[in-house]
């Protein structure tokens, strides 16, 4: 089987399996679900439940081993040479057709480059670290059966007594199977509809998943408004697809990236619109600065959801998508992605440093580092942007499991109720530690030891450095990265004091205890992947960034400059790669780290003070401004909406509209007036008539003889 | 400027259809302007009266000459409608007496009640 | 000879309304179930059109065409073709569904069986009627039949609700009277070619079969045909031989200047016609300023009756704008195209935004109907720029249709079972539904996120279709069009929310939130699967409609001479002709 | 020289006119034996409905036989030396007379208006009305006009009075008899001044007289100006006759006040029977005096006159016609439109069925409109336009024969006659409700009942016409239309929604008046679903008619 053959089935196979497996929990799960007491409560008994489980971790064990296979076979017909390769050949093809009106052909396809296969293996090995890991975290779904089996103490009920509802793992499962076939539908897409059509796929699955908690009022408000951010930035994309169309008259990658020089120089703006329209999508999704607001509240949603669904993949489908698309994006939107990511990583780096709610922190975190990625991207690192992306998912994924066994273990997530668990829960520890140190990205420069995002991070930042040298009035660009890294240590480091160090500062806290087996061996999984993703396979050159320069577009092998507009010229890759350059960034990106963790340390006192200084306005930004906002909005919309359906629905069309009857009746009742009853009436109307008509008639007549 | 032509010319149609049109005028508002039930009929009555002298004007062969003129047709219908005066006039009488009946007065202003 | 199929399809309902009178008085129950029997052979019918061949795609097929009053020039001639045929089989089965959902009515069974199968026996025969007083004969059929079921079996506002239906309806349906009126008054059928004649049925149903078998001109005008009589001694007096057969109407438009020479008042004929049609058709549809009927039909209409009334009711307007004013009136229509296109975007926000300030479910769901067809006035609208545009943008309308029929029909009976169980519809005090009736609520959600728009199920591919052309017709019109998914989707997971989410239900009569029927499951799995299949499968409509669309949509091929809009690049656009 | 015209008058009369004229024979005879039957004491036990009955059976049969060779196979024929035209129209128009005369004479029976004792004066007034309108029908000379006028008129103000005793239709009677003498009269004297003018007093020769007097005044002598100045006038007031006949719009007064007096059965005979008969002389007055073919300048080249050139063409009658068509659109939009108005706000019944028959006299008008502009040249069109009249006049005699019938039967059961008495009917007496919906909305023009067809050929005709009256009153007809939905609506609603008085019990009228109610129905729903026959037959009638 050659490769064309071999990876588009391998990975049809990945992508279909999680599929399967919705298909087959959806069914079970209605089937299964028996009535207790004539009260239809959707229970599925534990066993039954578990076994669903089972089946979704089954198949998406499937998809991981497709997706090695792929990437192994991917290696073996493009040999790794010296990391600077052509640009190898991407498999493009069609599975089967879906939609064929006039000049529109939609097709389920792929293209298949290094960045795909990288992305697949990514997503469905940390997707089945999070789905073995979810059956310890929501072992109390199953613990007992009927309706009144699992006790949930945040959702009100009316006379205030905890409210029990019947166990549903299955559904847990159910909506992971959909999000992982819609994810995988994301990085497979071959054409922008497809790519369309599996991104409002994958939020409405986190819609489905933020919201699994339904019955608490914080969970369906964060769903909803989790979906209502994407859509906003949907919109952005759908106008970006609009565009696409009208410039290009077809959809499909291939095809598009052939013909992109073309039309970039002839219809620039149009271009420049197109790639503006689709990174609103991204905005939306990867919860960029206008629409970050979703994402800290979308921690309502269970731990293993916000490990896999918040931070390692789905959000960071915007980073891939720009990744994908970056032969259609002008210099300009590239600088626009840039500063947005820049601003996004300081918003996301100072909001994180001073929330008192752990998964809070992780969130803002996860911000601020995709807003790395953006930055790196824009800045015309593509290698260095989607490497970052693939180790932030793994330290990221297992700070998150990290952080659900610590709420597993002590039942709360704040902060301020934590302290001194490193006695308690000795493991834990030391795997967050490590997630801790690669999301710092320690390591030793010079050297090229270190932990994965160490590497990410120095990447970034060597591209950061070589803009900044081309072109010194961006030079903020080049700041902004380097104030954030030492905020990132700085969180990172609070965090770590407030949850480990220091003593236990509420009861639960002190007798906390470990989580059990079947959580800690996927944390040590995924701390194997922060640790090694960096590295090169030894006795080769075979890396992560390698693999991914690749495939990197032959637009980011040379210096760019953008139209005179903006005056921007993006570094090519040797620029970047100077030895002066690297040695600059490594020391800044180190030195920036060290400047964070004396501060954190200093600040925290070892874990005696919660507070940050400055802290309280912060947090009164991040949880009352911007959900105003937001609420704002919605209430705009609630009151023209009133205003609509009441005084100009009622008011002005059914007013008028009576008006206009009334006025026809009260002319009939006139003409009920005129008859009068009285004969010499009649009779003097017959008289008038017959005067007027014959005057009228002799008039005709006149006209007509003289006319 | 006719009216004095009229009263100089030997009489001809045109005299005729004018007393017609007199007694036309005079029965219509007659009937519009009477109070009285009878005082109506005999409006009714002149009405058809004058009709009768038009059609005995235009009947006759030597106010128009027989070219134009309708011949014996003229006197036909105004025979014919003399017998409808009759008739006309015996069922009004009639209903007038019913009314008059149930009412006791003739006075055309009572019949109001159906209105509107 | 006539392939009787569609006469039974459209009799059959109105034979069974009939027999409702002999059903005894005690009966109810019979009738319910007579009814039951006769919309599911219907549906049967319908389906069996759809897998055998010839139905669908451009042609006209299982013609049936018989003189009904040849002395006032009225042919009973049905057909069916690639535009019609998703509609049928869309009515049939709500029907099925509805006569399903209806099991429950107390009230006078018998009456309300018999209305009901008047109701589908009109629905049907405007779908396949290709006469233009056939096709006014059958739209107004459903006039009293609707009046009565909201009035009597409805809310205890549904007189008022229903006089305002009727007045709001037959207002339209006379000035579409009036405009086809004007048109009979300017066709002339010696002005068509015989290859012409033989195609719109004028000769008879085997002539009009695609390949039909050659019938010439000299052979029909020897036949007995009264028609055929009038045409010659019409051919011989050169005076117009009138029609009101809709087809030859689109082949005069397209091929005389029949409709066009006579102008009146600053305009022609046709801009006339196009105009009273459009606004008889709006108000059915409903556009914005004459929607105001279906708000208040809806909150009274039982359940059945409203699934039948958005589900299919609001596409009879869509269908006589596909199917009378586009193609018979094509300049007027593309003059009008950006007034049109507007019309469909106010009411696109109109719609969402009222919508959002409802409290009642079921007067939400009704507002978010006016905002659906919106989208169908953009496609055809956009439609109008180019043979590619049309294609797309006619498609997407009636896909949109075939789409919103299935989702609104779905979230009404979703409404209804809540509602037959708690009798109140408000909002904010109902909640928790997900926990006391899991499978009714998860398919609610399916339809609800069908009727957001979400890929992969129905409510997208129609949306997809219209946007494309939309945006060469005019970039801002589409942009607002595409921001407008945002308020659809806030209104609808609104919606959601309070109604299926929160911890416990809490409104009254909580106790009879009984489990969901196995009746009531029969009704929504059909209509989420069929969401499904639709959304990933669209091509099962759009194959059959688009050829059928492309062939009736002649006159919008050559490029509009004054509207460039966005051409696409010229190289890209050859490349894109290679993409097929 | 006079036993030759003695003896040519009598075989004219015996061997051409009489046997045409069998039906109207029949009726007199009826007459006659109705009134003898009361002399001779053994025949006072017979019902006089009996006599009536037979009467009017046979007057029908005789008729039938008239029609036998189907309507298009009747050559016309000028009887009684030219008093009367015998031709399709006659035969169907009379027709429609006598089956309505046996319907009349069954329903005055069955709602007790025409009792044992004194039904004998009810049915000899219905026959002597009928036959003066069988005469109108085939009225070719204008003093057949006057006399048919007259005959069909004086009997119905008797009719209206017909009630002894109450107030209220003695004053009916009494309106109804000076209005209609006042218009009599004024009639009579227009044609009296149409005779003087074109020197005849049969109509076609009229027509021919009207041609010639077009062709002089065209060459613009001042002479002959006075003439045509009087002929204007003499043709108004001939107008007026018909225009009280028909109740059309300045001469409507009387309508309202005599169908609210009068019995409903008598308004149901006033509003269909009377108003079948003026349409029909309307018709030929206009065909017969406004003539066509005879033009100067010979017909227009060129392919397919345009249509809305035609009112301006020079045919000979063209500025008369232009002036008729003028007159009769107003007449037929300022009619519709009043009509419906008033009828918005009606409470009473038969006052409210009074307007509506005001209202469809209003759409009657317009087809004529059309037929006379037709005729200049398109002679096949004006027939087809008055086949339209005559399609819709006999769809309209079922509508109002029913909703007539059916108010009388709820006065005799429930003893009202406002619309709020009637609530609730629908669960009391089932039959007579469904059939008043059925006649509301056959009269609203719902498609599926036979009110839809008239109105559907009525706009056809005017379509067919063109120019801008005819869109006028197309415009007009469609938005009357609308307007009349509510009423209309509103008697529907009282009917089927409204909850029934509590002390109404199962107050059903008895069967043998639920069977008419019944077979009156029928025709409105069979006739909405297949009428092409009576569609057929109303255009074989009208297939001569404009040459």
């Amino acid at each position: 089987m050659t490769p064309e053959r071999l990876l588009p089935t391998l990975l049809l196979l990945a992508w279909l399996a999680p599929l399967a497996s919705f298909v087959v929990s959806a069914i079970a799960g209605s089937l299964l679900s028996r009535r207790h007491g004539g009260q239809e409560g959707g229970a599925v008994d534990g066993a039954a439940a578990r076994t669903i489980g089972h089946v979704a971790t089954g198949a998406i064990g499937v998809s991981l081993v497709a997706s090695v296979l792929a990437l192994g076979a991917w290696i073996a017909a493009h040999p790794a040479t010296d990391g600077h390769a052509p640009a190898a050949t991407a498999y493009a093809g069609e599975w089967f057709g879906v939609l064929d009106v006039g000049p529109l052909h939609v097709g389920a396809a792929y293209y298949i480059d290094a960045l795909t296969v990288v992305m697949a293996v990514v997503v469905t090995l940390v997707a089945t670290c999070v789905h073995v890991y979810s059956f310890g975290y929501l072992a109390e779904e199953t613990a007992a059966e009927g309706l009144e089996a699992v006790a949930d103490d945040e959702a009100p009920t009316y006379y205030g007594n905890k409210l029990r509802r019947a166990g549903r793992l299955h559904r847990f499962y159910q909506h992971l199977s959909l999000f992982c076939f819609a994810m995988l539908g994301v990085v497979l897409a071959g054409n922008a509809v497809m790519t369309f059509a599996f991104w409002e796929l994958v939020g409405a699955s986190s819609y489905l998943l933020i919201g699994f908690y339904y019955e608490r009022p914080k969970a369906a408000a964060a769903a909803t408004k989790a979906m209502l951010f994407n859509r906003v930035g949907d919109v952005g994309m759908l106008v970006g697809l609009m565009a696409l169309w009208g410039l290009a008259g077809t959809f499909d990658y291939e095809r598009l990236f052939a013909m992109a020089p073309t039309w970039m120089a002839s219809h620039y703006g149009l271009a420049t619109l197109v790639g503006a329209g689709l990174f609103c999508g991204c905005i939306g999704k990867s919860a960029q600065v206008p629409l970050q607001g979703w994402l800290p509240d979308a921690m309502a949603g269970p731990t293993p959801v916000s490990a896999l669904v918040h931070s390692a993949t789905m959000v960071a489908a915007g980073v891939f998508l720009v990744g994908r698309i970056y032969p259609l994006l002008t210099v300009e939107v590239l600088v626009g992605i840039a500063s947005v990511g820049a601003v996004t990583l300081l918003v996301g780096a100072t909001l994180a440093s001073v929330s008192h709610d752990l998964k809070r922190v992780l969130a803002y975190s996860t911000v601020s580092q995709l807003g790395y990625m953006m930055l790196s991207l824009g800045l015309g690192g593509w290698t260095a942007g989607l490497f970052h992306l693939v180790t932030h998912a793994g330290f990221k994924a297992l700070l998150f499991l990290g952080a659900g066994s610590v709420i597993h273990a002590v039942g709360t997530n704040d902060l301020r109720a934590m302290g001194g668990l490193r006695r308690a829960m000795p493991a834990t520890a030391g795997l967050m530690l490590v997630g801790a140190l690669a999301l710092m990205g320690a390591g030793v420069p010079v050297l090229g030891l270190g932990l994965s995002g160490f590497f990410s991070k120095d990447a970034i930042f060597e591209y950061a450095v070589a803009f900044a040298r081309t072109n010194p009035s961006y030079a903020w660009l080049f700041w902004a990265p380097l104030i954030g890294a030492v905020l990132t240590a700085a969180y990172i480091t609070r965090l770590g004091l407030l949850t480990f160090v220091g003593q236990a500062r509420s009861e639960k806290a002190e007798h906390a205890h470990e989580s059990p087996e079947s959580m800690l061996v996927p944390m040590a999984v995924v701390a194997a992947m922060a640790i090694g993703a960096g590295w090169a396979v030894p006795g080769s050159r075979l890396s992560v960034p390698s693999l991914l320069a690749m495939s990197a577009p032959e637009a980011t092998h040379h210096a760019r400059t953008g139209s005179a507009w903006s005056g921007v010229t993006l570094p090519g890759v040797e620029s970047a790669h100077e030895v002066d350059v690297r040695a600059a960034a490594g020391w800044a990106a180190i030195g920036a780290t060290l400047v964070g963790v004396t501060s954190a340390l200093l600040m925290h006192r070892g874990g005696r003070k919660c507070e940050t200084p400055a802290g309280a306005p912060m947090r009164q930004f991040d949880e009352h401004w911007l959900p105003s906002v937001s609420r704002g909005c919605d209430a705009v919309a609630r009151r023209l909406g009133a205003f609509v359906s009441g005084p100009l629905d009622r008011g002005a069309i059914d007013g008028g509209l009576a008006g206009a009857a009334g006025l026809l009746k009260s002319t009939g009742g006139g003409l009920r007036r005129i008859q009068t009853g009285s004969l010499r009436q009649y009779v003097f109307f017959l008289a008038l008539g017959v005067v007027l008509v014959s005057a009228a008639s002799l008039g005709v007549a006149l006209r007509w003889i003289n006319g | 400027m006719i009216l004095a032509s009229l009263v100089t010319e030997p009489v001809g149609v045109a005299h005729y259809l004018i007393v017609g049109a007199v007694l036309f005028i005079a029965g219509i508002v007659c009937m519009a302007t009477k109070r009285n039930l009878l005082g109506v009929l005999m409006g009714v009555e002149l009405v058809l009266n004058g009709a009768n002298v038009n059609f005995i004007a235009i009947g006759s062969p030597y106010l128009r000459g027989d070219a134009a003129s309708v011949g014996l047709d003229g006197q036909l219908m105004a025979l014919f409608v003399i017998v409808l005066a009759a008739a006309e006039a015996a069922v009004a009488l009639a209903i007038a007496l019913n009314f008059y009946n149930t009412v006791h007065t003739i006075d055309v202003d009572a019949a109001d009640q159906l209105r509107g | 000879m006539n392939d009787h199929a569609l006469t039974l399809l459209v009799l059959l309902p109105a034979a069974a309304a009939c027999a409702m009178a002999l059903v005894p008085k005690s009966a109810g129950g019979a009738a319910k179930k007579l009814t039951l029997a006769t919309t599911a052979l219907v549906a049967l019918i319908a389906w069996s059109l759809a897998f055998d061949g010839r139905a669908g795609g451009a042609g006209l097929s299982h013609i049936v065409s018989a003189p009904w009053i040849p002395s006032l020039g009225v042919q009973f001639f049905l057909g069916v073709d690639g535009v019609s045929l998703p509609l049928v089989i869309l009515t049939a089965s709500l029907s099925f569904l509805a006569a399903l959902a209806s099991l429950g009515v107390e009230r006078h069974p018998r009456g309300y069986c018999a209305l009901l199968l008047l109701l589908q026996t009109g629905m049907l025969g405007v779908f396949l009627a290709l006469d233009f007083v056939v096709f006014y004969v059958f739209w107004e059929l459903i006039l009293v039949p609707m009046y009565l079921l909201i009035a009597v079996w409805g809310g205890d506002g549904g007189r008022r609700a229903a006089l305002k239906y009727f007045i709001y309806t037959l207002a339209g349906s006379v000035l579409m009277l009036g405009a086809g009126l004007l048109l009979y008054g300017q066709s002339d059928l010696t002005r068509l070619a015989p290859a012409d004649l033989a195609e719109c049925g004028v000769m008879g149903p085997d002539a009009a079969k695609p390949h039909a078998s050659g019938m010439v001109l000299a052979e029909w005008l020897a036949s007995d045909d009264p028609l055929a009589e009038r045409y010659v001694d019409a051919e011989a007096a050169g005076a117009p031989l009138r029609t009101f057969n809709l087809s030859a109407m689109a082949r005069l438009a397209r091929s005389t200047d029949v409709f066009t020479s006579k102008s009146w008042g600053g305009h022609n004929l046709a801009w006339w016609a196009f105009v009273l049609l459009a606004v008889g058709l709006a108000i059915k549809l409903p556009a914005v300023p004459l929607h105001t009927w279906l708000p208040d039909a809806h909150t009274e209409a039982p359940t059945p009756v409203s699934m039948l009334l958005a589900g299919v009711m609001l596409k009879l307007g869509g269908y006589g704008l596909v199917r009378i004013a586009w193609p018979v009136c094509p300049e007027a229509a593309r003059d009008l195209a950006f007034v049109v296109a507007v019309v469909g975007v106010v009411g696109l926000f109109w719609g969402a935004l009222a919508a959002m300030a409802q409290t009642d479910f079921k007067r939400l769901v009704a507002y978010s109907s006016v905002s659906h067809m919106g989208y169908v006035l953009i496609g055809l609208a956009a439609g109008t720029l180019g043979a590619d545009a049309w294609a797309l943008g006619a498609t997407g309308a009636v896909f949109q249709m075939v789409a919103h029929g299935v989702t609104s029909a779905g979230l009404f009976f979703a409404v209804g079972v809540i509602y037959e169980r708690v009798h109140h519809r408000d909002l904010n005090q109902l909640g928790g539904l997900m926990n006391r009736m899991p499978t009714a609520s998860g398919l609610a959600l399916v339809l609800a996120l069908a009727s957001l728009g979400l890929p992969c199920l129905c409510g997208f591919v129609g949306e997809l279709l219209v946007l494309l052309p939309a945006w060469t017709f005019n970039p801002y019109l589409a942009a607002a069009a595409a921001s407008v998914t945002v308020l659809i989707a806030a209104y609808t997971l609104r919606a959601v929310r309070l109604a299926y989410y929160g911890p416990e239900y809490r409104g009254p009569n909580g106790d009879r939130l009984t489990p969901v029927t196995p009746r009531e499951l029969a009704v929504l799995i059909p209509l989420a699967v069929a969401a499904v299949v639709l959304g990933v499968r669209p091509g099962i409509v759009t194959e059959v409609a688009e050829p059928a669309l492309v062939a009736a949509g002649q006159p919008f091929a050559h490029p509009h001479p004054n509207l460039p809009g966005m051409t696409p690049v010229a190289d890209a656009a050859d490349a894109r002709r290679t993409t097929r | 020289m006079l036993p030759t015209l003695v003896e040519q008058l009598a075989n004219d009369t015996a061997g051409l006119s009489l046997p045409r004229s069998a039906p109207e024979v029949t009726l007199v005879v009826t007459i006659v034996a109705l009134l003898l039957a009361r002399v001779p004491a053994a025949l006072r036990r017979i019902d006089p409905v009996w006599i009536a009955l037979t009467g009017a059976l046979v007057a029908l049969g005789c008729l039938l036989g008239e029609a036998r060779g189907g309507l298009a196979a009747i050559e016309p024929v000028e009887l009684f030396t030219g008093m009367l035209r015998h031709d399709a129209l006659g035969v169907f128009s009379r027709g429609l007379l006598l089956m309505f005369l046996v319907m009349m004479v069954v329903l005055s029976k069955l709602t007790g208006l025409a009792s044992r004792d004194d039904g004998q004066d009810f049915f000899v007034l219905l026959f002597g009305a009928t036959l003066g309108m069988c005469v109108m029908c085939r009225a070719n000379h204008l003093m057949t006009v006057v006399l048919g006028i007259e005959m069909a008129s004086v009997p119905s103000y008797v009719l209206v009075g017909i009630v002894k005793g109450r107030r209220r239709s003695g004053e009916a009677a009494l309106k109804y008899s000076v209005y209609g003498a006042a218009a009599a009269g004024v009639m009579l004297y227009g044609v009296s001044l149409l005779a003087g003018l074109l020197g005849s007093v049969h109509l076609p020769t009229l027509g021919l007289r009207l041609a010639e007097l077009q062709v002089a005044s065209l060459a613009g002598d001042p002479s002959q100006r006075g003439v045509i100045m009087a002929l204007a006038l003499a043709g108004v007031l001939v107008l007026v006759g018909m225009a009280f006949k028909l109740s059309a719009a300045p001469f409507h007064f009387w309508a309202p006040d005599v169908f609210a007096g009068a019995p409903a059965e008598v308004g149901a005979f006033l509003s269909v029977a009377s108003k079948t008969a003026a349409l029909v002389l309307l018709l030929r007055l206009v065909s017969l005096v406004l003539p066509h073919g005879v033009s100067v300048d010979a017909a227009l080249p060129g392919e397919g006159v345009s249509r809305l050139a035609a009112m301006s063409d020079a045919g000979p009658a063209a500025p008369a016609r232009a002036f008729v068509v003028g007159l009769i659109a107003t007449a037929a939009a300022v009619t519709c439109t009043l009509g419906n108005l008033a009828a918005l706000s009606q409470t009473n019944a038969k006052r409210l069925l009074a307007y509506s028959t005001i209202a469809h006299a209003g759409y009657l008008l317009m087809p004529i409109a059309a037929a006379i502009a037709l005729a200049e040249h398109d002679p096949a069109g004006a027939s087809g336009a008055a086949a339209a009249v005559m399609l819709y006049a006999a769809g309209y005699l079922f509508l109002n024969f029913t909703a007539f019938a059916a108010v009388a039967a709820i006065r005799n059961t429930r003893g009202a006659e406002t619309i709020e008495d009637y609530a609730g009917l629908i669960r009391t007496a089932p039959v007579t409700a469904v059939a008043f919906c059925l006649a509301m909305i056959g009269l609203l023009g719902l498609p599926p009942l036979v009110g839809f067809w008239g109105k559907l050929a009525a706009l056809r005709a005017l379509v067919d016409a063109g120019g801008p009256w005819m869109v006028m009153l197309l415009v007009v007809a469609v938005l009357n239309t609308a307007l009349s939905l509510v009423y209309y609506l509103r008697v529907v609603k009282t009917i089927c929604l409204d909850a029934p008085p509590e002390d109404a019990g199962v107050e059903r009228p008895e069967r043998p008046t639920r069977l008419l109610l019944a077979v009156g129905a029928a025709p409105i729903l069979l006739l909405g679903i297949a009428p092409e026959w009576l569609a057929r037959l109303a255009g074989e009638a009208c297939q001569g008619l404009f040459g």
